[in-house]
């Protein structure tokens, strides 16, 4: 059962990952980055890894808001 | 039919989906053209090869390890070296992206833009700069 | 052009060796060769031998507490590295609170009705509480040095971030941030050589020269390690948070 | 005492490590502490590096196992006699980069000199740690060391350096992950992380699958890494814009090691009974016989002197995978003499130029129109390094060379001997044009940082010229000595 | 406690002095007096001298003198061998480099050259290649200095630092690394092949080791070095172009020691690496020998359309050191001989001239022959020596160049091969053809050219050596045997290649 469950999530992964690749607005990019190291925090936990999901947790918050702060000084929109 | 999808996850469909990522953020750091896309798509890549780590550390009746009682059975916990390895690979993703990120803010300061074919073009109109004695043509 | 053919490349590098052998274990199989070799000494010695209940805890600080040290050391290389690019740079004021700022005049309602000093003021303490909890049960329980000191690091975010005050909680601006990351990996080396001079081999916890029972020993070696890896990580975040935003500069500190 | 003695491989790597993590606080403390420590710590390094080489040299291999936990469990460090020599040679380069990269330091902003020492540091202590480690993953860590250190050093090297060391940074992460998927294969199929341990799990048979699997991701994994023929990309603007004052070490050294993980992986892990270990050799042979002949050909297309020796690298780089190709154990031994002397003729080369440029502020090769008069010690390193590169004895290439055509000739391989003799006449072509650059053009008169009647340069520069040119002249006579050590472990190895 | 002054030792030391020397003047270079440079040179050139005769006794005693320095790569040492072939050369080079010395510092100080600590500090080097070519023991060490000749001649070559001294300074590059290279390649082959490099006299590859393809190949690839650096046809032209260099550095391009080193290369490799039989039977031999034959006669219509002195000179160098290289694949012990004599007559004769040539450039500021009319009058001393080595260069009685081609025409004759010895003697009447017009413009009686009526002849420094140098090239036509005993070498030499086949 969890490795449907990890299959669904790891699809949900793979699709964030094609709209960050084809998205147009780096901050949805980032935004849904955000989402894509919640859905990983997630998978870890299923996977019986809960060390490396709290670290995950940080580390995404924390990466984010990188991320975010350098959006405040380039451009948003992208080709 | 629960069973064989089970089955077939367990054998490939997992590795598959997780090399499906893999690929996925190698090619977007080869493709996009933005170079703040690219440093996204390189931790995506970094995030499938962590969960193929810990792909290889799972065992269906473990639970985490971390020990219930003082004596312990091999079996009845995953194996912990995964995790062990993964948490390093995790801070090292971390000090890549921190640089990389201040990388692509001094790109942007010295060239005003991130973007990969723009800035191709600004470099090649440097080199001619250069080659002609600092005179633009 | 080119690059499609390297992505058909890659993909056909990466898919085909895969579909051609059989090599991987199947996922779950508690006898496949990663999950039986190294793994089950770890899982039955870590509580007598590192006397750590927290398995991960065991393998990361102690059985490849070399890897861990080198861990910590690129996270200050890291923070380093980014306050060595950014240095140099024109100095700007703090943005993230000055634009904040707009929506706090402008009336936006979350500012009617939460006072968030008084609520960060609370948080804050919190979390700080948490992080000192995750760092000192690192053997018994989840978490360690490294999510410690992550989460130091995000107070201060936090403190930045959403509190313009006079004095952030810890003032640790600019380089010294730099400095103290250092230390923290520092420590850690520096307990790895204790066992040296106890005449053991280089983060042997069992030679400490202290007169206590082995098994305190190695409690006492994960502690000091893991306050090295939190107070690296937290500087680090700190350092890498301050450069990003502050646009710090060294030349503003020259002495 | 003794007992820091039987600590030396770790102690070595330690050095570094701590005066880098000290030097900005240090810095706090006193303006040039932190810089002083760092150039004494990478002092003693050297000096138990060669001590360690010594108790090599005569006790046979050491295995030291950090916190003395039994092999596959804790992690270890094997220094064999050619890690030993490796060590003395990168620890040397090290050391000498140190006191160079003090010549183009800031002088007023003493936190962002230490901060620069610091990463110089860090870079040593990664290329110290990956060329001793006896674990995978532990080499992985080591190589994310080297690599982040060497991407801000690359980008300190101006607004051109930026970009490079970016990119660089892409490729390089893709190559790290690479490189744990490798790693990650292999851990799948024999559960443990210690080479020796895997080595011999991975010999017992059955494994062939898993092996060429993992070898398909770790070749581009260290591909890339030294910059190997397809995989260069990243390399000719990354040295090209590299800081100048550690330009040496990350030119010299840093596309080294990579190359012996190669080593260590294809003959010590896999071992020359791997099925598919011929075609394996037979493709790295293709991959280094173009690379040679493609990166002199560029070369002779620049006009910047440090494009020259970035793109002579992809082809350097090419004679040492040539040697792992053609898998004897006497060729085996030209490649790690060729890594040597590499070392140093690179680095000496990039000490040089930083001398030029440090002196007249130029990197134009036809700028150094007769600048031999006033730099006769310079440009007397500069001529011996570049015949030492096209091969000329009796310096160090010569031999390496010499060395892998006997190689290739004991394999019946003739095609190999061509591409030598080829690759070093294109050699020849670019390091002559350089030379006559240096030694025939009539030049403008060029503005002198330095007026000294007595020194044509710095102390601090002279001693890394000199030492470089001693090194390429000693490598090159006591080649024997060195490939004696180099066989006492390549024997058991090669083919 | 080693004895220092061991006879073994020596020819180590009459290598690294001159390379002492050279360090010295390059380090010291332009911090010291010209003259300080000067005495440098001359006091290595003597000490080396006296080194090289002091062996002369010993090896005509037939004493093995041999030297195992260090292993300079895995399974070969870095061996000296003194054998009366190479201390034929070793004597000519250390006996010219005094007297070449000499002339330069009269030469340099006369022109006003730049650039003279280069110039010193790289003759040294090259001397001290050339000692380390006749004494090398085995073919890497060989090689070595080999190279080692070739990059120091390469500064020489470029000395003017000029447009025209680039072109053909990457010119003599392109010619000798790429067959350097080859070179190297044979190099290989041979040592994993035969699993030594020793020079035996008589040679050490055997028909198994080499199978008949592959022999002719190697043979080539191994020669290709020596003919180029000989100036064999078609590999000559950068020989030509190499006169842009000042006069003493013609000398020592022609005289001395690189076309030397060539010419002795091949003899190596032709006598002492494949040996007679092997050499025959690949028909490597042959091949050279027609090659030669070849280059005899074209470049001697080539010389007499040349009007620039320095160049018929050039490709008179060219056709004679062919001389050398046919009577070593003639592949008797008479010619074997006669080619190493050769060696030293042709030195004598030809480095004369070349002294004569730039005594006249650098008295009177000609270069073409055409405008030398009547220069006899002014220099009478410096034409009476041209002269002299011009009907030497021809091949007459009592001068030296005789003796030498008699014995390559005494081999050709025993081996039989009429053409040959028709080409050496059409050759010697061709050089009297291209040379003796220059004497005869210079005589010339009846014309009265202004431009050569006052001044007086070359400077002292220029004008003792060629002089000496015509004496001795008289001396030696009369007692081939004069002095260091060299005729008795070049036999021995020939007697100790071809004995073992007899």
């Amino acid at each position: 059962m969890t490795l449907i469950l990890q299959a669904v999530l790891l699809l949900g992964l793979i699709g964030i990952t094609l709209a960050i690749i084809f998205g147009k607005d780096l901050m949805i990019s980032v935004v849904i980055y955000c989402a894509f190291s919640f859905l990983t925090m997630l998978l870890y936990n299923i996977m019986g890894a809960p060390d490396v999901a709290f670290t995950e947790a940080v580390i995404g918050v924390i990466s984010t808001v990188f991320f975010i702060i350098i959006l405040k000084s380039i451009d948003r929109k992208t080709k | 039919m629960m069973t064989l999808i089970n089955t077939f996850l367990a054998d490939k469909g997992i590795y598959m989906l997780t090399l499906l990522l893999l690929s996925l953020g190698v090619a977007g750091v080869i493709v996009c053209n933005n170079y703040m896309k690219k440093l996204i798509c390189m931790n995506v890549m970094q995030v499938a090869v962590i969960f193929f780590f810990l792909c290889l550390g799972q065992k269906s009746p473990g639970t985490i390890p971390v020990a219930m009682d003082t004596v312990v059975k091999a079996s009845d916990y995953i194996n912990p070296l995964p995790h062990g390895l993964m948490l390093t690979a995790i801070v090292v993703s971390l000090g890549t992206t921190g640089v990389g990120l201040s990388l692509l803010l001094r790109i942007r300061e010295k060239y005003g833009t991130i973007e990969e074919d723009d800035m191709l073009r600004r470099e090649e109109l440097m080199t001619r700069v250069e080659k002609n004695g600092g005179k633009r043509d | 052009m080119r690059k499609t053919i390297t992505i058909i490349l890659l993909i056909t590098a990466v898919f085909v060796p895969f579909i051609a052998f059989n090599v991987l274990p199947v996922i779950g199989d508690p006898s496949s060769a990663p999950n039986t070799h190294v793994s089950d000494h770890y899982i039955e010695h870590a509580i007598d031998e590192c006397n750590s209940p927290n398995m991960v805890t065991a393998v990361i600080v102690d059985y490849r507490a070399f890897d861990t040290m080198f861990e910590t050391t690129v996270m200050f290389l890291a923070g380093l590295s980014v306050i060595m690019i950014l240095a140099n740079r024109p100095k700007k004021k703090i943005f993230a609170p000055s634009s904040l700022k707009r929506f706090r005049e402008s009336g936006h309602p979350i500012y009617k009705t939460v006072n968030k000093d008084v609520m960060i003021s609370i948080i804050e303490p919190v979390i700080l509480i948490y992080a000192i909890y995750v760092l000192f049960h690192g053997e018994v329980s989840l978490g360690g040095g490294f999510q410690a000191g992550a989460l130091i690091g995000m107070t201060y975010l936090l403190d930045v971030m959403v509190v313009k005050r006079e004095k952030p909680i810890f003032n640790l601006p600019k380089k010294r941030a730099a400095a103290i990351a250092g230390i923290g990996p520092f420590i850690y080396a520096l307990t790895g050589f204790i066992s040296i001079i106890g005449g053991g081999l280089y983060l042997e916890y069992n030679k400490f020269p202290f007169p206590i029972h082995q098994a305190e020993l190695h409690s006492i070696g994960i502690t000091a390690v893991e306050i090295g890896v939190t107070i690296g990580v937290a500087g680090t975040i700190i350092t890498i948070l301050n450069a990003l935003m502050e646009r710090i500069s060294f030349d503003d500190d020259i002495n | 005492m003794t007992n820091l003695i039987g600590n030396t491989p770790v102690l070595i790597i330690l050095l570094p490590l701590c005066s880098a993590l000290l030097c900005l606080a240090l810095t706090a403390v006193s303006k040039n502490l932190g810089s002083l420590v760092v150039k004494i710590s990478c002092l003693g390094s050297l000096v138990l590096s060669v001590i360690q080489l010594c108790m090599v040299v005569s006790g046979g291999t050491i295995h030291y196992a950090i916190g003395n936990y039994a092999v596959p469990y804790g992690i270890e460090f094997v220094i064999d006699s050619l890690n030993a020599v490796l060590l003395v040679a990168f620890s040397l380069m090290g050391f000498l980069t140190v006191i160079f990269a003090g010549n183009f330091s800031d002088n007023k902003n003493h936190f962002k000199t230490a901060g620069a020492y610091a990463e110089l540091a860090l870079l040593i202590t990664g290329i110290l740690g990956m060329t001793s480690t006896g674990d995978v993953f532990n080499l992985y860590v080591f190589l994310e060391i080297t690599s982040l250190s060497a991407y801000c050093l690359i980008s300190l090297g101006g607004s051109r350096g930026v970009v490079s060391a970016y990119r660089y940074m892409l490729v390089g992460t893709i190559a790290a992950t690479f490189y744990l998927l490798g790693i990650g294969i292999l851990y799948a199929t024999t559960g443990t992380l210690n080479m020796g341990d895997m080595s011999n799990i991975l010999n017992e048979g059955g494994h062939d699958g898993a092996m060429l699997v993992a070898m398909c991701f770790l070749i581009p994994a260290f591909g890339i890494k030294m910059a190997l023929f397809p995989f260069h990309g990243w390399q000719p603007s990354a040295y090209t814009h590299a800081e100048p004052g550690s330009r040496p070490l990350v030119t010299g050294v840093m596309g080294k090691v990579p190359a012996l993980a190669m080593f260590r992986f294809f003959y010590c892990i896999y071992g020359t009974d791997f099925r598919f270990f011929r075609i394996a050799l037979m493709l790295l042979g293709i991959l280094s016989v173009i690379g040679m002949i493609y990166g002199s050909l560029m070369a002779m297309g620049q006009n910047d002197i440090r494009k020259i020796l970035a793109y002579s690298s992809v082809a350097q780089i090419g004679y040492i995978s040539l040697g792992f190709a053609i898998g004897t154990p006497i060729a085996l031994a030209g490649s790690f003499l060729h890594m040597l002397g590499h070392a140093f003729m690179k680095g000496g080369l990039f000490f040089c130029t930083g001398a030029i440029r440090y002196k007249y502020g130029t990197v134009d090769i036809n700028d150094f129109g007769r600048i031999y008069k006033k730099m006769p010690l310079t440009c007397g390193l500069l001529v011996i390094a570049a015949l030492s590169m096209i091969g000329i004895p009796p310096t160090a290439g010569f031999f390496s060379k010499w060395y892998l055509a006997l190689g290739a000739a004991g394999q019946h391989e003739w095609i190999y001997i061509a591409v030598l003799v080829l690759s070093s006449l294109l050699n020849a072509v670019y390091f002559f044009r350089l030379i006559e650059k240096v030694f025939i053009r009539q030049s403008s008169d060029l503005k002198t940082r330095w007026e000294s009647e007595v020194l044509e340069l710095p102390v601090t520069l002279i001693i890394p010229i000199v030492a470089c040119f001693l090194a390429i002249l000693g490598i090159g006579l006591f080649n024997v000595k060195i490939i004696d050590v180099l066989l006492m472990t390549l024997e058991g190895v090669g083919l | 406690m080693i004895n220092f002054m061991a006879l073994e030792l020596r020819p180590l030391y009459a290598v690294l002095v001159s390379l002492i020397a050279s360090g010295l003047i390059y380090v010291l270079g332009e911090h010291i007096r010209p003259n300080a440079r000067e005495a440098i040179t001359m006091v290595a050139a003597v000490c080396k001298a006296v080194i090289v005769y002091s062996l002369i006794p010993a090896v005509l005693a037939g004493t093995e003198i041999k030297l195992e320095v260090f292993k300079i790569v895995k399974g070969v040492s870095f061996a000296f061998n003194v054998d009366p072939a190479g201390m034929v050369f070793a004597c000519v080079a250390s006996t010219l480099w005094i007297l070449t010395s000499i002339y330069s510092i009269g030469y340099m100080r006369g022109h006003g050259e730049q650039n003279q600590t280069g110039y010193f500090a790289a003759f040294a080097m090259c001397l001290c290649a050339a000692t380390g070519l006749c004494f090398a023991g085995n073919l890497i060490t060989f090689f070595i200095f080999f190279e080692v000749l070739t990059v120091a001649t390469y500064p020489l070559v470029v000395h003017y630092r000029d447009a025209e001294g680039t072109v053909s300074g990457r010119k003599y590059l392109a010619y000798t690394l790429i067959s350097g290279q080859i070179f190297f390649a044979a190099i290989v082959i041979v040592y994993s092949v035969s699993g030594t490099m020793d020079f035996v006299p008589g040679g050490f590859i055997t028909k198994d080791m080499l199978p008949m393809p592959w022999a002719l190949v190697v043979f080539f690839m191994m020669i290709g070095a020596g003919i180029v650096k000989a100036g064999v046809m078609p590999l000559h032209s950068w020989l030509p172009a190499a006169m842009v260099a000042p006069t003493p550095v013609s000398a020592l391009l022609h005289a001395v020691a690189v076309v030397k080193a060539g010419a002795f290369c091949t003899l190596r490799v032709v006598l002492y690496v494949f040996g007679p039989e092997m050499a025959k039977a690949c028909y490597g031999a042959d091949i050279l020998a027609w090659m030669a034959v070849f280059t005899i006669i074209l470049s001697s219509f080539i010389a007499m359309r040349k009007y620039n002195l320095k160049a018929r000179l050039a490709f008179s160098t060219v056709g004679q050191l062919s001389y050398i290289v046919l009577g070593i694949c003639i592949l008797t012990p008479y010619s074997t001989a006669g080619a190493l004599y050769h060696i030293v007559a042709h030195a004598f004769m030809k480095i004369t001239l070349f002294m004569a040539a730039g005594a006249i450039f650098v008295t009177t500021h000609k270069k073409d022959i055409r405008e030398m009319v009547g220069i006899g009058k002014r220099m009478p001393v410096t034409m009476m020596a041209f002269t002299a080595a011009s009907i030497g260069i021809a091949g007459f009685p009592f001068f030296v160049g005789f003796v030498s081609k008699a014995n390559i025409i005494m081999g050709a004759v025993s081996m039989g091969k009429p053409v040959f010895v028709a080409t050496l003697i059409a050759s010697a009447l061709l050089a009297l053809t291209y040379l003796m017009p220059v004497v005869l413009v210079a005589f010339k009686k009846n014309v009265d050219n202004p431009e050569f009526d006052e001044g007086g002849d070359a400077a002292p420094a220029m004008l003792i050596p060629l002089v000496i140098t015509a004496v001795i090239s008289i001396i030696l036509g009369i007692a081939p045997n004069a002095g260091l005993h060299l005729f008795d070498l070049a036999v021995m030499a020939g007697n100790q290649i071809f004995t073992p086949l007899m």
